[in-house]
């Protein structure tokens, strides 16, 4: 009979209405500011640079290679290199960026920036309340404004930032034990002490940053 | 003044006004609203006939009024129904032009 | 007397008759609410009768063809992700599939699953978003379009655990997956699975006997097979008209051919049909999902030879396609040997299934315009590019 | 004292008049009348558009405006300020006079409705003998606003607008007077307060009104469809149809304006509401004997809100019809439906007590319903469909 | 004579004035409105509830609306040029319906004196009315009731839209 279906759509309605008052399943809005979804590990937001240690500017993992700033689809990311060098964390002395600006208002969190860093400086954010008042200033990030210690990333990206760290290690005590040979090497050889430990460290550092292009 | 002879001038007037606007205007749809304004007037005077007549308890006025008004509604429809027929077939509602009785 | 004059020269031929009817030009869009963004209809009317309608659109071009040619193959990822932003997973999907072929790449087994797997979840978001889309445009105050928005989120809270973003994934690599999916993650998309067929049989049960529905869908918009298949309409458009062609079916790429899943067909070719396909759809999508969850293997998602950085395919040439939600999404692309594609194109469903608008559309109501652009499900980002 | 609570209003102007002198009395005591709707009625349709807003977004699994104040009850209050605060914008070339008029001549025309309204025991305004015919006149006289407002924006989707709505409304003012009139011919008066009278009586606890009897229960079923029709409610809401016209003949009005568009339209739906509750569902008449002693005007405007409840319920559910659907479904299928039902009506008043009569009207009903429905489906070869899958 | 009844008269009249004399026409018809509305309070003063509320609703709501489709449908909604307002007789027609008043107003005001005073205003009920048309007036009621049919049918047909070939 005509208007039957016109019910059915009616019931279907009114059982949605009072499940709304019962059933958290619908009624799913969460009430933003003063409620907030539990954190999900897996979100990027937009990136940030992780640095090690208590002092951010000593211990930033970036090394100004610019190939996270060549393989960005959109180009937010500007690098100056700086002019001298600092040592790294596995003590090699490094170029470090003398500047570092990701623009909010450009990049589009695609995590293109993290894959590529053979560094594992890089990392994506959680973090989603970048909105500012003032639309040039405020949303180019400097590398100040970036730069996030490691126990943050543990603390949003804990499965993710325990394989880094585990790769970091290992590869600290590649390095270590390289030195160490070395080292041996040299006081077997009874020759010049720490000088050629510094190349081969430097090497892969700089191998990719060519290749990248 | 009298309320009757107050009522029958109004009745004329408005007469006058829709008998002077179906006669002057070139429209077709303005000539119906003269029609329409002149049946009123007509109706004016039933009413006020009836209000102030000897009998007003035979109902006759108003039953002539409220027929008129059904005749009225009866004749805007089929008039304007005709001029929209016949702007379909010439374009036009201007009367001087349609002059030829072959649509 | 000069109208009159061509009255008698017409001598009441159809072709006469139209020219002197006074039409009303009304430009729908950019603006206008029913256009799914930013996309304008030049529309003639008769009364409320469309005599001509010319689609125009560009209004959200990003130059994406080009852009892919100046970008490495990795940077056009993401860029895919934006063409149907409803669907991104397919998109990825389609443009790793070119580069592999082009590349020569394999593809571990557990990444083709989770490529199902995600694909199968856009297909059944987006289309229970088109038909909440075109019910929208029917005037329904957006109740049915809340509900598939309730579910749908569900999906997107899913793919946002596994990718990290809940619309524009970028998820696929070539030689398989960006990252594996958690068991944990897996047995959240069984649950979200099982849900699916409950609100199916919800939304059904809201809309498809309801005879407003019918009166508004039914004979509305028929688009002859024969006009379909020459115009180049896919997806559930062309499968709406009766055409037996589905390309997870036809090319079987991927491990398509691993799963049991009909075709529906509709036989009455309008916007009822289109309607109705796409909820049948998502009940056989329903069915691989259910089938790849439960038969997923172990191992790694991407081919440990794959290269990040400084990937340069050989020189050639290779046009990767397949069934996106919306019909065939190919990429073709040709490699010089360099880190950019020479040429980069996008095949677009939505934009070809839009060339056949004005065809549908003739002889209806503005209304039904509204309702057949609906069924078409276009989303401007593809068409445009 | 429960007389009392049913006649306070109506105790209270008499004692408010009573400090004037006596030939003011009258005048003052129409004023006040006046001045009570005037105020009510906004009051009441601000609640309204909370209800439906809240209403609405409860049926979609959302909590709907829940910000300005305690549970969003302060939403209409922000409404209100923000359309008294917006320009005014008038097009350019616009027909200025005729653009200004049309909000104010709705806003007159749904107002006048209530003149005659029974809003409880002794509750209403004037009491005169063709109320009914009065109400509908008002009624059609809105019809003339919309297109005013249509026509004078200068607007393609306001003129299309304004010409869907119009054509809608006298389509459906035919089945709507037509479905009053079954109770015209059993009540025998067309005072709306005989009219309640008349229902306002119980056998065995419940009440005689008349949605309990076949005929008055089609004619109500009628009288809610062409009701819809009447005040462009979904699934009628096509001269609105944001998806298709914008927003149909108000497109081009803004700020206070708009709101007094918003106003009559909602204040249009309380004075259709107010009809069909007066006619078909005892108006304010309680509807169990023993819940009697529960104040008139209560029983009143709670079967106004409840009425109103159903539209946003249906807004809720339903897709929209299209224009020729629109008008076929009123000329074909609603309109015959009346005429069966003032024959049916007929044959109730000629058959005397019984049973029978009880079997015979529902059978006619029932059936001329049915085969209508029938016909109608098949017409536009509309059914339900089977489908076939390609392995 | 009272002040309401000035004021209704003047308005009536001037919503005529306007309906003949106004430019656009949908202007026209507005004003025409305005008239029947005047008419209608006429009415009421006169006792006539009945009748004026189905002035309202058959005028108002019904012929007003018709005119205006109809202004509509054949695009009259423009202002037309001023040349082109009234017809090349206007003059006579002036003349004529000028002559028409001066007659009818001639014989009410020698007829004024005699006419009947106020009497007691009638009691007229709805349901009198609805007595007397099933009564005494069933006939003119019924052929009434067919004329409108045949206006109904004729309407229909002469404003539909001719289908291909059908001539």
């Amino acid at each position: 009979m005509l208007g039957e279906g016109l019910l059915k759509g009616l019931a279907e309605t009114a059982r949605n209405f009072a499940g709304s008052y019962v059933s958290k399943e619908r009624l799913t809005t969460v009430q933003y500011p003063e409620e907030r979804v539990a954190p999900i590990e897996a979100a990027r937001v937009f990136p940030f640079l992780v640095y090690d240690g208590a002092d951010w500017e000593a211990g930033l993992r970036c090394v100004a290679c610019q190939i996270c700033e060549k393989e960005c689809p959109p180009k937010c990311i500007y690098i100056e290199k700086s002019k001298d060098k600092k040592p790294d964390y596995v003590g090699k002395p490094q170029i470090y960026p003398a500047r570092f600006d990701i623009d909010v208002s450009v990049c589009m969190s695609c995590q293109i920036c993290v894959e590529v860093c053979p560094f594992e400086a890089i990392k994506m954010d959680t973090e989603f309340e970048l909105a500012t008042q003032d639309r040039f200033g405020g949303l180019l990030h400097d590398r100040k404004q970036l730069a996030k210690s490691n126990e943050y990333f543990h603390a949003i990206h804990p499965t993710e930032a325990a394989e880094v760290d585990a790769r970091l290690d290992e590869e600290k005590a590649k390095v270590e034990a390289k030195a160490k040979a070395a080292a041996e090497a040299a006081a077997a050889k009874a020759a010049a002490g720490a000088a050629p430990a510094a190349p081969p460290a430097a090497k892969p550092a700089e191998k990719p940053a060519g290749g990248g292009e | 003044m009298n309320p009757l002879a107050g009522y029958l001038l109004v009745a004329a007037l408005l007469f006058a006004i829709g008998l002077a606007g179906a006669l002057t205007r070139r429209n077709a749809i303005l000539v119906l609203i003269g029609i329409e304004l002149m049946l009123n007037a007509a109706n004016l005077n039933l009413i006020a006939f009836w209000r102030y007549g000897s009998h007003p308890e035979a109902l006759t006025g108003m039953m002539f009024a409220i027929f008129s008004i059904a005749v009225a509604a009866a004749e805007a429809a089929v008039g304007l129904g005709l001029v929209i027929s016949i702007h379909r077939h010439t374009r036009t509602t201007d009367l001087d032009q349609i002059n030829r009785m072959k649509g | 007397m000069s109208a009159s004059e061509t009255r008698m020269v017409g001598s009441g031929g159809a072709p006469a008759m139209q020219a002197e009817v006074e039409l009303l030009e009304v430009s729908m869009g950019p603006h206008h609410p029913s256009t799914h963004g930013v996309f304008r209809m030049d529309v003639a009317l008769d009364g409320e009768k469309v005599v001509k309608l010319k689609p125009v659109f560009g209004y959200l071009h990003r130059n994406h063809e080009k852009l892919g040619e100046d970008h490495s193959y990795l940077a056009s990822m993401p860029y895919t992700d934006r063409l149907d932003y409803i669907c991104s997973l397919t998109n990825n999907w389609a443009y790793a599939l070119a580069v592999e072929k082009l590349a020569g790449q394999e593809v571990p087994e557990r990444a083709e699953y989770l490529r199902v797997i995600t694909a199968e979840l856009t297909r059944a978001q987006n289309h229970i978003l088109a038909v909440g889309f075109l019910l929208q445009d029917m005037g329904a105050s957006g109740t049915p379009l809340m509900y598939g928005f309730r579910e749908r989120e569900k999906i997107l809270d899913l793919f946002e655990a596994l990718t990290g973003s809940r619309m524009m994934c970028n998820y696929m690599r070539f030689g398989g997956c960006r990252v594996d999916a958690s068991p944990a993650w897996l047995d959240g998309a069984r649950k979200v699975v099982a849900g699916l067929p409950g609100f199916t049989d919800e939304l059904e049960a809201l809309v498809c006997t309801n005879e407003i529905l019918m009166a508004r869908t039914q004979g509305v918009g028929i688009l002859r097979p024969e006009l379909a298949v020459s115009a180049g309409v896919t997806g559930p458009m062309l499968r709406a008209s009766g055409v037996n062609y589905d390309i997870r079916k036809v090319d079987r790429y991927g491990i398509y051919d691993r799963f049991s899943f009909k075709v529906p067909l509709g036989d009455h070719w309008d916007v009822y049909d289109r309607f109705m396909i796409r909820l049948l759809e998502l009940r056989e999508s329903i069915k691989i999902l259910e089938q790849a969850l439960k038969d997923i293997p172990g191992g790694p998602v991407i081919d440990p030879k794959a290269k990040i950085r400084n990937f340069r395919p050989k020189a050639g040439e290779a046009y990767g396609r397949i069934e996106a939600p919306k019909g065939e999404l190919g990429f073709y692309l040709i490699s010089d040997g360099g880190p950019n594609p020479y040429r980069y194109r996008v095949r677009p469903p939505s934009f070809v299934n839009l060339t056949i608008l004005e065809d549908m559309c003739l002889g209806h109501n503005v209304a039904d315009v509204v309702l057949i652009l609906g069924s078409v499900d276009i989303v401007l980002g593809e068409v445009d590019r | 004292m429960l007389e009392k609570a049913d006649q306070i209003f109506v105790l209270l102007l008499h004692w408010l008049v009573s400090f004037l002198p006596s030939n003011w009395q009258h005048v003052a005591s129409v004023v006040l009348c006046v001045a009570t709707i005037v105020l009510l009625y906004p009051a009441l349709f601000a609640i309204a558009v909370l209800l439906e807003r809240k209403g609405l977004g409860r049926m979609q699994n959302r909590y709907g405006p829940n910000r300005a104040g305690p549970f969003g009850i302060l939403q209409p209050v922000a409404d209100g300020i923000k359309s008294l605060t917006k320009e005014d914008i008038v097009p350019f070339r616009a027909d200025a006079l005729v653009h200004f008029m049309a909000p104010l001549v709705l806003v007159v025309a749904v107002f006048m409705g209530f003149a005659v309204m029974p809003m409880g025991r002794n509750m209403v305004l004037v009491d005169l003998d063709a109320s009914l015919l009065f109400f509908f006149a008002m009624g059609a006289s809105t019809e003339l606003s919309i297109f005013m407002a249509g026509w004078s924006s200068r607007n393609k989707y306001s003129l299309l607008g304004a010409m869907r709505a119009v054509a809608q409304m006298i389509s459906y003012e035919v089945p709507l007077l037509l479905s009053s009139v079954v109770i015209v011919m059993m009540t025998g008066s067309l005072s709306l307060v005989k009219i309640v009278e008349a229902q306002n009586h119980y056998s065995w606890g419940l009440p005689h009104w008349y949605v309990f009897t076949p005929w008055g229960l089609a004619g109500f079923v009628m009288f809610v469809i062409a009701s819809m029709a009447e005040t462009n409610r979904s699934p009628f809401d096509l001269p609105e149809g944001e998806s298709e016209i914008v927003a149909g003949y108000f497109t081009e009005y803004s700020g206070f304006k708009f709101a007094l568009f918003f106003l009559g339209e909602y204040v249009g739906m309380f004075g259709i509401a107010g009809l069909g509750t007066t006619l078909f569902l005892g108006g304010w008449s309680a509807p169990f004997a023993f819940l009697g002693w529960v104040p008139s005007w209560i029983w009143f405007f709670a079967k106004v809100m409840a009425w109103i409840c159903f539209f946003i319920w249906v807004r809720g559910t339903m897709p929209r019809l299209r224009q020729d659907q629109l008008m076929n479904f009123a000329w074909k299928f609603v309109l015959p439906m009346t005429l069966v039902n003032l024959m049916v009506a007929a044959l109730w008043r000629f058959m005397g007590e019984g049973l029978l009569r009880w079997a015979v009207c529902s059978v006619i009903v029932v059936v001329a319903y049915a085969a209508m429905g029938r016909v109608e489906m098949r017409r536009g070869h509309l059914g339900p469909r089977s489908y076939r899958y390609a392995e | 004579m009272s002040f309401a009844f000035y004021v209704v008269a003047a308005l009536t009249l001037a919503g005529g004035l306007a309906a003949v004399l106004l430019k656009n026409l949908v202007h026209c018809a507005l004003a025409l409105t305005v008239a029947f509305a005047g008419l209608a309070l006429l009415f009421l003063q006169l006792d006539a509830q009945f009748v004026g509320f189905v002035q309202i609703l058959v005028y108002i709501g019904a012929v007003a609306i018709l005119v205006v489709f109809a202004i509509l449908l054949t695009r009259g909604s423009e202002t037309p040029k001023s040349s082109e307002i009234f017809s090349r007789t206007w003059l006579a027609g002036l003349v004529v319906a000028a002559a028409v008043f001066a007659v009818l107003g001639w014989a009410v005001l020698q007829a004024a004196p005699g006419l009947p005073y106020a009497t007691v205003a009638p009691m007229v009920t709805v349901q009198e009315i609805g007595a007397a048309l099933m009564g005494r007036y069933v006939l003119p009621l019924e052929i009434v009731a067919l004329l409108l049919t045949a206006a109904l049918i004729g309407a229909v047909i002469v404003a539909m839209h001719e289908k291909e070939g059908a001539r």
